[in-house]
């Protein structure tokens, strides 16, 4: 049997990124930002829609949208992907196009999303009634769910609200040197995180991320032709997914996310550890996330999260850089906001 | 944000009684449904213009509703200019409605529905 | 650059299928159909959920089902696939379970679907509001869609419904010798089909598949596995996807499917041609779509599929057997018939 | 169709009084949610078992309201016999409910809600 997981490391390398409408996007549709940011990306690459060959898609609501997305472009796939896993869907969609470009099935992978779900005003629908293991128990989801997890983790490691106000604060500062956050100019200090209003303890309103518009796109082409489509491509050297549940209640250790282990091998693919690593970009959708994933990823010990992120330390000016942007605590949060870590990433 | 809208454009341009369809300046290639680049070539340069209205029916189906709802068709318009559009044909029975007929562009723009585009048959066919 | 689509030839195999709850399966989940369905094609090949490393599935409502599912099964897969396109889906999914294998990115794939549309009783949920360039004119999508190709191939190639009705029929004389399938049991005549009543014309009831529950799975290893796992393992020799259009108005040609060039590619893959096939197993959702298929496929020239099926000519006992279940139009049909094509294909 | 619908068998225990979860009989582990087979196994051998109700708070969160709707608590809840559910702590102010508290299982089944199983500060704690 082959070795498994291998990952076909800097075989791929992304030569286009853009983002459109991030923050307010009065009167353009989800699927309008996802297409403009399309355009925007391909341009980056001197490429056009009628290059692409694969794409690969998110949108807050049309579950059949890569549809409307390729006829808007007038793009010929031989491969469409959808593939929905939450906000994260992005970063398995490089993981598929790295794989299905170094094998030959595909040659120009476009990935791309749009939300307008800040202008349109929360007319999200849902999908799926609760499960009767959590529906009588009215948690809000998915902030309740990352609230247990911090919980347990402040009763396990001592981690406090203070600790979790720095990563708050943290991305704010990165917000301010970036004009396209959405809460660029508009200071935050630990004493505001915890005078803000608690929403479901122990997450304050500064702890959750935004709710913004936004689109984002990357185009990805093998190794040997980014060289000629881009001054400096962005070469992916590993990537992996986990999944460890769908409800909170199953998951196996509330205090360990399924970060540990696709952390691990996309690692060792790439052939790096943490300590190879200058920036990190993560998905901030609560506060806690970012000190979960900083332990899982290996760049501290598990329950030294809080201490970690202490002091500036993941801060302009800190020790090391998280979410340069502003994330989806301070720049943009159209719903999903992987995309925009990678886009963040490769710029 | 300097792109355009093209949905709200199309839409008001039928609403002031004009029934435009975007076409590339450099291409030349008429494009329906409005978007904010031409497709394939991704061209930013798509401009509104007025069409003649005529057309061929190229597709067409008579829906059934339960009486004493009547059918109602759904037709598939190929435009002189080369596009096409999903539409209704107005003014003849549904079950009368042919492949190749001959119909021209009524603006139906009243009221609370979308602005819409419907057909009838031309006049002499 | 690399050879564009190159396939893994031969170097996956199917080793385990089955359905369940085909027909009405009352007091079932949907998520309990894909579960059963599961558990019973993994036995087939003697494997446990826990050797699961990735897996492609498919809901008729739960846009995060793929969770739900491992959650149930207690899998902890590297790699999580629910891609939507439509009822193909899993076909898209076994293309990309091909390369991920291949690649020795996963070891283990499980496709799985279940729906109880037909008990559940209707309650799917109109997931976006149509475009403003079809929403107004009314068409039953799909199946107006599909009553206008059927429209147009009629006035090309004076295909007749007479044509349209052999597809039907011979369903059902497959569904005859099925006794999982639905109408099993119930026969049908060219005279019936003719007098049944019109929905969207050209197309009359009998033209249409049917609204049933089930669920359906495969489980696909790489080659040199698989013949420890099965007795006769179904290696997959070639694949593809395409995509002309979203809105029917927008299909560049209305007598041809975006059939046709996947069909070529996966052709070319395996090595074969329309000419080495035996039987075809083909989605069938209107006998219209039988017709274009077989000529998008290759399997006779474009305008001549309706001479092909006459004559009982994919019937049992005819020249090329086609959906030898009964096919959605007589078998089973819970909204996504994809995956029962590749169970049927497998047995 | 010779299986189980898990859901509906726990529901009816629920209506009938007993907090009944499954066990599977050859690896004798606990499973919660209930299912038609043991995670990662597959084994089709689970029973239904009654439980002690005895557990320990294992994670909590206090949910806000707009006033004068009141707070509540939603909490994880690990049963002594080792598997965890979603739940509510009732019989103590939310803001009071505390991780590694022992707490006792009540049985809510009563009106048209999904019967549920809820806890209360256990006696003596």
């Amino acid at each position: 049997m082959m070795e498994t997981g291998d990952f076909p490391r800097g075989k791929t390398a992304f030569v286009g990124h853009a983002t459109h409408g991030m923050g307010e996007a009065h009167g353009y549709s989800s699927m309008d930002l996802m297409v403009i940011s399309a355009l925007k990306a391909l341009d980056c690459a001197g490429l056009t829609p009628g290059d692409v060959d694969a794409v690969f898609t998110g949108h807050p609501n049309d579950y059949l949208n890569q549809m409307t997305f390729i006829q808007q472009l007038g793009i010929n796939p031989r491969y469409m992907d959808n593939n929905r896993t939450g906000g994260s869907a992005f970063l398995v969609h490089a993981f598929a196009a790295a794989h299905l470009l170094a094998s030959g099935a595909i040659d120009v992978a476009l990935i791309a999303y749009g939300s307008n779900q800040r202008t349109e005003g929360g007319k999200l629908i849902q999908s799926i009634k609760p499960s009767p293991y959590v529906g009588p128990f009215r948690p809000m989801i998915p902030l309740s769910a990352y609230a247990l997890a911090a919980s347990r983790h402040m009763h396990e490691y001592g981690t406090t609200a203070e600790q979790q106000a720095e990563v708050a604060v943290a991305a704010r500062k990165w917000a301010n040197l970036n004009p396209d956050a959405f809460m660029h100019g508009q200071n935050l200090s630990i004493e505001d995180c915890l005078a803000a209003r608690p929403i479901s303890t122990p997450l304050r309103k500064t702890d959750c991320c935004l709710v913004t518009d936004g689109g984002a796109a990357v185009v990805i082409v093998r190794a040997d032709r980014a060289r000629d489509l881009a001054d400096r491509p962005a070469y992916l050297l590993g990537a992996g997914q986990c999944v460890t549940h769908n409800e909170i209640y199953m998951m196996p250790d509330m205090t360990v996310t399924g970060a540990k282990w696709p952390g691990k091998r996309a690692f060792a693919a790439a052939g790096l550890g943490p300590s190879d690593v200058d920036v990190v970009e993560l998905y901030d959708a609560f506060t806690i996330n970012t000190i979960l994933f900083l332990e899982d990823l290996g760049f501290c010990a598990k329950g030294e999260g809080g201490a970690f992120v202490s002091d500036g330390q993941i801060a302009p000016g800190g020790a090391l850089p998280v979410n340069t942007d502003g994330g989806g605590l301070s720049c943009v949060h159209p719903g999903m906001y992987g995309l925009f870590t990678m886009v963040e990433a490769i710029t | 944000m300097s792109y355009p809208k093209p949905d709200v454009e199309y839409a008001e341009h039928l609403r002031a009684g004009r029934f435009m369809i975007q076409r590339s300046r450099s291409s030349g290639r008429f494009v329906f449904h409005p978007r904010v680049a031409e497709p394939v070539t991704g061209a930013r340069d798509l401009e509104w213009v007025e069409v003649s209205g005529k057309g061929t029916v190229y597709a067409v189906t008579v829906v059934g509703q339960r009486p004493p709802a009547e059918p109602y068709n759904v037709a598939i318009v190929e435009l002189d200019e080369g596009v096409r559009m999903m539409t209704r044909v107005d003014g003849i029975a549904s079950a009368e409605v042919r492949i190749g007929m001959p119909v021209t562009a009524v603006i139906r723009a009243e009221g609370e529905d979308v602005p819409h585009v419907v057909f009838t048959p031309a006049e002499g066919a």
